[in-house]
């Protein structure tokens, strides 16, 4: 087995780069900054928040970074200690014991809010966890109401429209008072520019996984990109990450190199990753040179690989469409599947893995029948859980003898398939 | 069923719980086949606007889950083993063919699980007869009675498709008063638990509630009114027992022997929120010409707290403080869906007020599928005990 | 080459199996795994030699597998016990279409075609309805395995037990007890509820007939009834069904010697 | 004699108090569960008045309690486990706040007030390998008798982990460490740590305020005791025959109750 190491020189710029932004939290937490709004990854209108100079915080990206580091246990468990369930989100555990640890973490301190900005795109726990913030920082709060993709269209109606462009109208008039300052339109505009053209770069870098062998990994490569897009975009130094991003990809692409040294099997992979785990977890499936070419979570901030970019001419009604359809945790179910079935074809990937992630229902509940639609299609899939925060719940034996099972399966399957297609010499 | 005035109230409460045990819904499919009702849409708990349906010439039949009474075999395939029971029944239901004579079902965004199902069973039953609707979370606002209007009027034009009508304001409006009856009926039975908590139990109330569920409104009415006489004409003085106020039930439901033996371990429960989802406002539906509007207003600006709401400017757990003091609790009993975590979530705030309110309480965890309750009812009695110590 | 071996180290026991070119068994062991792994491995294998009177040099090439797959330090290669319980019902029953493991701590349900995995389940991080769970059961009766498979089939009204999970059994028992409830009653129940836990999960994969029915619950005739009744279907069961996984595992190196040979 | 017998039944061991009118302990007797309840009870009974010289007719009140209680016809009233643990150990250490039980197969957290009411308790969730009879299993598979368990865990001095919140789980786990050649002291200690954690889980849980009492047979492990007081970082009470504790708390709430009625 070789020994991957996968860091990049992309890696690094990523390091850096999130390096800063955490170091703009701290300043903001110590009094020096500008005033934090806190609001979630799901289809995230940060672009507004640039207009008023407001910096961005994401408890997920926080939470996702004190696993990563190894640090969530320890959070969750005093949350588990304040009346919290293990039944309950991790994300939300190891944000609010971290939040009452003193807010400070391995990477930054993290401001209190000035705004509680609960964009409310599919994930009901959304609601639940900005409400438990808004009691323990008696900061303002404001639930950013998007209505769920629930039509046969699968596009919203008219009425959600309206209904969450008059609320962005409230949310500007909410920002106004908290900042004490108008809404700069040309702010505004710049930053859906920037958004605009990260967004196009970011689909672009996406499409390049269709070459063979993909030139990163669409699950773990991605995930690195993923900060970035939401911390950093609207801004200049998060769109020309973005473009040494799609230029590295491109060349890479053209040269023919992978993430690995070789490319055996492109799948699909649905669900978050493990973040307490992850370098294990790549290397469960490195060991089987097996490259995802797409991912579900890689678009829950924003799915834009299927033609969307924001609108500089009409800023507010692009990020109202962000919102409402623009993003995986905003679409139905069956959406998802469709969205899975479109990279699978496109993609030309041969295997679907789900990773089911017991803190978050908005992903898994119902998994267990989106494995049956695409055993039922043929395609070979495999169910592996686990969870996106709480290092409790991965079990590596488990969790490998699975893997190892199933690509062992299919390797079996191409061998079978590959003698039969020569006329089976044995 | 026909009453009679000959009937005990006895006899009444059995009628009740035999409709309720059912899971295969005969009387439904009966009141269908006789022509009572062009179609029966199965609705999905917590907050279903059931007048659209009954103006539609429809019957709402709440589904409520299996409890105990069937096996999950198939269900479990799709949804893994976090997710709450009421989930699995419910989809269980639909596969083993007990929801054949169904001609539609509405979702609600009161969950993830809950929202991912109507995705499933769409497909799983191969059905577009499956209606979603996201309940708004901008409260109180006017734009949320807006947006919430137009959901209304989205989702009863399904309904008249499934039945075949058109439906007028008119027609709303009788379908709202009539359910707004109801309401005020079970309203009135939940005040003589508060006040004479001795003439009524718990189990009988549930049961008079419940049938609500899978019996026409008019039926359920006039059982109500019935009981309703009955209870009040019963004697007997209270007993000295802990009155408890029972909150975390609203969607999936505990097992009938549950919800008796917290009345067994010694307790009186002066209020809950079972089966939240048929009697939501607190009080009666305005009128004021566009009965759409006056139900999405009622909604956005008149229902009551429960796990699966949210308004940023309204505290549920300084509420339920005081709704346990004004119903003159001695405690609260915080009762939960296994992995209902609308309610696990909520227990945290209420545990936090109700701690500085010096309220006792008790956190409690089932599943509709218990039928071993040893370790709840040691934690039940432990508690009153606790209550009764001095 | 004429010998190949499979060594199956699973949770609670280790199997060895030694098959001939023709795919036919002709030394097999079973150990208990204990704590040192390896060893157990060494041992398994030892002892199989030793039956059929052969060396280590008669055995050319050795798959390990099971979960201490990875401390067979003396194997060729290793294969998960998910391929080769699939393998080695295939190669015992060639039509069959779906595996039913159920071992010491764990159930799995493998969908196959001609010895090929198409499909597998497996129970997650809870020895809930396996053959630990029983083992607790037996225990908590002071019977042994064999007994309380019998016994189960003479019940008449089975319990329905709250929970299959292998740390409350005993006081689950002890309160039917107290309630009065028969022994085969109580045994009845317990092998109908992993029964029931059972089928659902392999659900997932389909059930379509041939069955096979491998590991060392296989042993257990009452829950080879309680299956077959709720299955409606006969199970493959045999002597050897203990044996699955290091049979299917055997029949690997055999494949796997033979191509290495042809290579060379 | 007037005696109130407290009798526990446990899920592995039925254990019976003899309490006089003052509130004195005068006997008690231990057993293993074992159906039918009511013969295991009157035997138990009636081995413990023999050995105090006693016999029935001395009895005046018998109350039980522990997952059993409902299960002998012969009692006059009972109680659960959890108020008797509460009673018992303020009873034995009147400035008990805390109360920590772990018996066989549950382990709870009490937070009492100085009267030994209880004010919020928690108790394991099933699925948890908190409880004692894990601790018997990891024994027998490491050859090792119950009563050495608690000496050698004391010796451990470089704990492994044991991270599985299944018992049957954390059994493999174990056998992993015996394997990769970690000693028995250190294995034991691992086990007690992973114990000690989960009850420091729950006892956060319900509160914690000093005094501290460990009640139920593993308190009589001392290597539990020491990594409970490490964990926690305060000191805790060992009653000196831990697991009759719930039965004499039992019966001191009987004699409390039967006072009040005649008062
Ligand atoms: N003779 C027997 N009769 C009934 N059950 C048995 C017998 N022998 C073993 N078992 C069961 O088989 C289990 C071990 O199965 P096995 O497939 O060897 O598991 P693993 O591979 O995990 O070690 C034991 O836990 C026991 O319950
Ligand atoms: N003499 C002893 N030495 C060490 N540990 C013991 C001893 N006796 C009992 N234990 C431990 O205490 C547990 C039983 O505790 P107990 O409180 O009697 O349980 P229960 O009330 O649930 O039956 C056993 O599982 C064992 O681990
Ligand atoms: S449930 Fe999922 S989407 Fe929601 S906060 Fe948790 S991890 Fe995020
Ligand atoms: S019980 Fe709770 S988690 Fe389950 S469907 Fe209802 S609200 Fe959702
Ligand atoms: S304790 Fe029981 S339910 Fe929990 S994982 Fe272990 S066997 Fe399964």
């Amino acid at each position: 087995m070789h020994d991957a190491t996968y860091q990049g020189r992309l890696h690094y710029l990523q390091k850096q780069l999130m390096a800063d932004y955490y170091a703009e939290l701290t300043a903001s937490a110590e009094g020096n900054g500008a005033p934090a709004a806190y609001l979630l990854i799901g289809g995230n209108p940060v672009e507004l928040l640039r207009a008023f100079d407001m910096l961005p915080v994401y408890p997920e990206v926080n939470a996702l970074q004190l696993a990563v580091k190894k640090n969530s246990l320890g959070h969750i468990q005093s949350a588990e200690d304040m009346g919290y369930s293990t039944d309950n989100c991790a994300y939300v555990k190891a944000d609010i014991g971290m939040y009452f640890a003193g807010r400070k973490t391995p990477f930054a301190t993290i401001p209190e809010p000035s705004l509680l900005l609960c964009n409310y795109v599919g994930c009901n726990v959304y609601l639940h966890w900005f409400d438990h913030l808004a009691e323990y920082t008696k900061k303002p709060a404001f639930h950013l109401d998007v209505p769920f993709i629930r039509t046969a269209s699968g596009r919203p109606t008219r009425e959600d429209i309206d209904y969450v462009m008059r609320q962005l109208h409230q949310l500007i008039a909410t920002c106004e008072e908290i900042t004490g300052k108008r809404l700069d339109e040309d702010k505004l505009r710049r930053a859906i520019e920037l958004s605009s053209e990260t967004g196009k770069l970011w689909s672009e870098i996406k499409h390049l996984t269709k070459h063979r062998p993909a030139p990163y990994d669409a699950y773990f490569d991605s995930v690195t990109m993923m900060a970035p897009l939401y911390c950093l975009r609207g801004t200049e130094g998060g769109l020309e990450f973005f473009r040494e991003a799609r230029d590295e990809y491109a060349r890479r692409a053209a040269a023919g190199q992978g993430p690995l040294p070789r490319e055996d099997v492109r799948y699909v992979i649905e669900g978050p990753p493990p973040w307490p785990y992850l370098r294990v977890f790549r290397d469960m499936f490195a060991r089987w040179n097996a490259v995802a070419v797409a991912s579900t979570y890689s678009t829950v901030g924003g799915l834009w690989e299927f033609g969307f970019a924001h609108d500089p001419d009409h800023p507010l009604e692009s990020i109202a469409e962000h919102l409402l359809s623009w993003n995986l945790t905003n679409r139905n179910f069956l959406q998802r599947y469709d969205q899975i079935e479109r990279y699978l074809d496109e993609w030309n990937a041969e295997a679907l893995v789900i990773h089911s992630v017991k803190s978050c229902r908005l992903f898994s509940a119902g998994q267990g029948d989106m494995r049956e639609y695409f055993t039922k299609r043929n395609i070979p899939t495999l169910l592996v859980e686990s969870d996106l925060e709480d290092p409790r719940y991965f079990s590596e034996a488990q969790m490998r003898t699975r893997i190892d099972a199933f690509f062992e399966s299919l390797a079996h399957r191409k061998l079978t398939a590959s003698a039969s297609a020569s006329g089976d010499k044995a | 069923m026909a009453i009679q005035s000959t009937v005990s109230f006895e006899e009444l409460i059995e009628e009740c719980n035999d409709a309720i045990a059912t899971i295969d819904f005969a009387d439904a499919q009966a009141w269908k086949n006789e022509g009572h009702t062009q179609a029966l849409i199965g609705c999905f708990p917590v907050y279903t606007p059931v007048e659209l349906f009954h103006a539609a010439g429809a019957l709402p039949v709440g589904l409520t889950g299996a409890g105990n009474k069937i096996e999950i075999s198939h269900a479990d395939s799709r949804f893994q083993s976090f997710i709450c029971s009421i989930i699995k029944s419910t989809l269980e239901l639909a596969m083993i063919g007990n929801l054949d004579a169904f001609d539609g079902f509405v979702f609600h965004s009161i969950c993830d699980p809950a929202r991912n199902l109507a995705s499933v069973f769409a497909r799983t039953m191969n059905t577009k007869q499956v209606e979603y609707i996201h309940f708004p979370q901008r409260i109180p606002s006017y734009e949320a009675v807006v947006y919430l209007e137009a959901e209304y009027r989205r989702i009863l034009a399904w309904a008249c498709t499934l039945t075949g009508r058109s439906v007028t304001d008119e027609d709303l409006r009788r379908s709202i008063a009539l359910y707004d009856a109801v309401r005020s009926a079970i309203g009135l039975l939940y005040d003589v638990r508060r006040n004479e908590p001795h003439k009524l139990s718990t189990l009988e109330l549930y049961a008079l509630v419940r049938y609500g569920h899978v019996a026409p409104p008019e039926k359920h009415l006039r059982i109500l009114e019935h009981a309703l006489e009955y209870v009040r004409a019963r004697g007997g003085t209270p007993k000295d027992r802990a009155r408890v106020v029972v909150v975390g039930s609203f969607c999936e439901q505990p097992p009938m022997d549950l919800i008796a033996s917290i009345e067994q371990a010694g307790c009186y429960v002066v209020d809950d929120d079972f089966l939240l989802g048929r009697r939501f406002f607190t009080g009666g539906i305005a009128d004021t010409g566009n009965p759409l509007y006056d139900l999405a207003d009622a909604y956005v600006h008149g229902s009551v707290d429960s796990s699966v709401k949210h308004d940023l400017g309204h505290s549920k757990a300084l509420s339920l403080v005081q709704r346990a003091r004004d119903h003159r609790a001695d405690a609260v009993v915080v009762l939960t869906a296994k992995f209902c975590e609308p309610a696990l979530f909520d227990y945290v705030l209420y545990r936090k007020a109700l701690q500085e309110a010096h309220m006792p309480h008790v956190f409690l965890e089932f599943e509709e599928k218990m039928w071993l309750f040893d370790k709840i009812k040691t934690e039940l009695e432990t508690f009153v005990e606790s209550l009764l110590f001095s | 080459m004429k010998f190949a071996a499979g060594v199956d180290v699973g949770s609670t026991q280790t199997k060895c199996v030694i098959v001939d070119r023709d795919g036919q068994i002709v030394a097999r062991s079973l150990i208990e795994t204990g704590a040192y792994v390896t060893r157990a491995a060494e041992r398994a294998f030892d002892e199989a030699l030793a039956s059929s009177g052969m060396s280590r040099d008669d055995v050319g090439c050795v798959v390990g597998t099971g979960y201490g797959r990875f401390r067979v330090t003396f194997g060729d290669l290793q294969i998960t016990e998910i391929s080769c319980h699939a393998k080695g019902a295939c190669s015992l029953f060639p039509g069959t279409r779906t595996v039913i493991d159920i071992g010491g701590q764990d159930a799995k349900g493998i969908k196959v075609l001609d010895g090929e995995v198409l499909d597998f389940v497996m129970n997650d991080k809870c020895a809930a309805g396996t053959g630990r769970f029983l083992a607790t059961a037996a225990e908590a009766l002071s019977m042994s395995l064999g007994d309380i498979g019998e016994l189960s089939l003479q019940a008449r009204n089975p319990v329905r037990l709250s929970t299959v999970c292998t740390v409350f059994v005993e006081s689950d028992i002890m309160s039917y007890l107290a309630q009065g409830k028969k022994l085969p009653d109580i045994l009845g129940g317990i092998h109908s509820a992993i029964a029931a836990r059972t089928i659902a999960l392999v659900r997932r994969v389909g059930l379509e007939p041939e069955i096979t029915f491998t590991g060392g619950v296989s042993l257990n005739v009452g829950m080879v009834h309680a299956l077959e009744e709720r299955l409606g279907v006969p199970l493959n069961v045999c002597a050897d069904s203990h044996y699955m996984g290091a049979i299917g595992a055997a029949v690997f190196a055999m494949e796997h010697g033979l191509a290495r040979a042809q290579e060379a | 004699m007037s005696l109130i017998v407290g009798v526990d039944i446990g899920s592995r061991g039925t254990k019976i108090a003899l309490v006089d009118r003052s509130g004195g302990l005068r006997g008690w007797h231990l057993a293993r569960t074992r159906p039918p309840f009511e013969d295991l009870v009157e035997n138990t009974l009636a081995a413990a008045l023999a050995e105090i010289g006693a016999d029935r007719s001395d009895v005046e009140h018998i109350i039980t309690t522990g997952f059993g209680r409902s299960s002998y016809p012969g009692r006059d009233t009972q109680v659960t486990d959890i108020s008797a643990a509460a009673f018992g150990a303020a009873a034995i250490f009147p400035n008990t706040r805390c109360v920590i039980d772990v018996g066989a197969q549950s382990s709870r957290a009490v937070h009492i007030d100085g009267g030994g009411r209880v004010k919020e308790f928690k108790s394991n969730d099933k699925c948890a390998a908190g409880a004692g009879g894990f601790v018997e299993r990891a024994a027998r598979y490491l050859e090792i008798t119950l009563d050495d368990v608690g000496t050698l865990s004391l010796a451990g001095r470089e704990p492994v982990t044991i991270s599985s919140v299944c018992a049957v789980l954390a059994e493999s786990e174990i056998i992993n460490h015996v394997s990769q050649g970690c000693s028995v002291e250190n294995i034991l200690r691992g086990v007690h740590n992973s114990l000690a954690e989960r009850a420091a889980a729950l006892l956060k849980r319900v509160g914690i305020e000093e005094e501290i009492t460990l009640v139920g047979g593993m308190a009589r492990q001392r290597g539990m005791v020491q990594a409970l007081v490490e964990m926690l970082k305060l000191p805790v009470n060992i009653p000196e025959v831990p697991e009759t504790v719930n039965a004499l708390g039992a019966a001191l709430l009987a004699k409390r109750r039967l006072e009040r009625a005649a008062a």
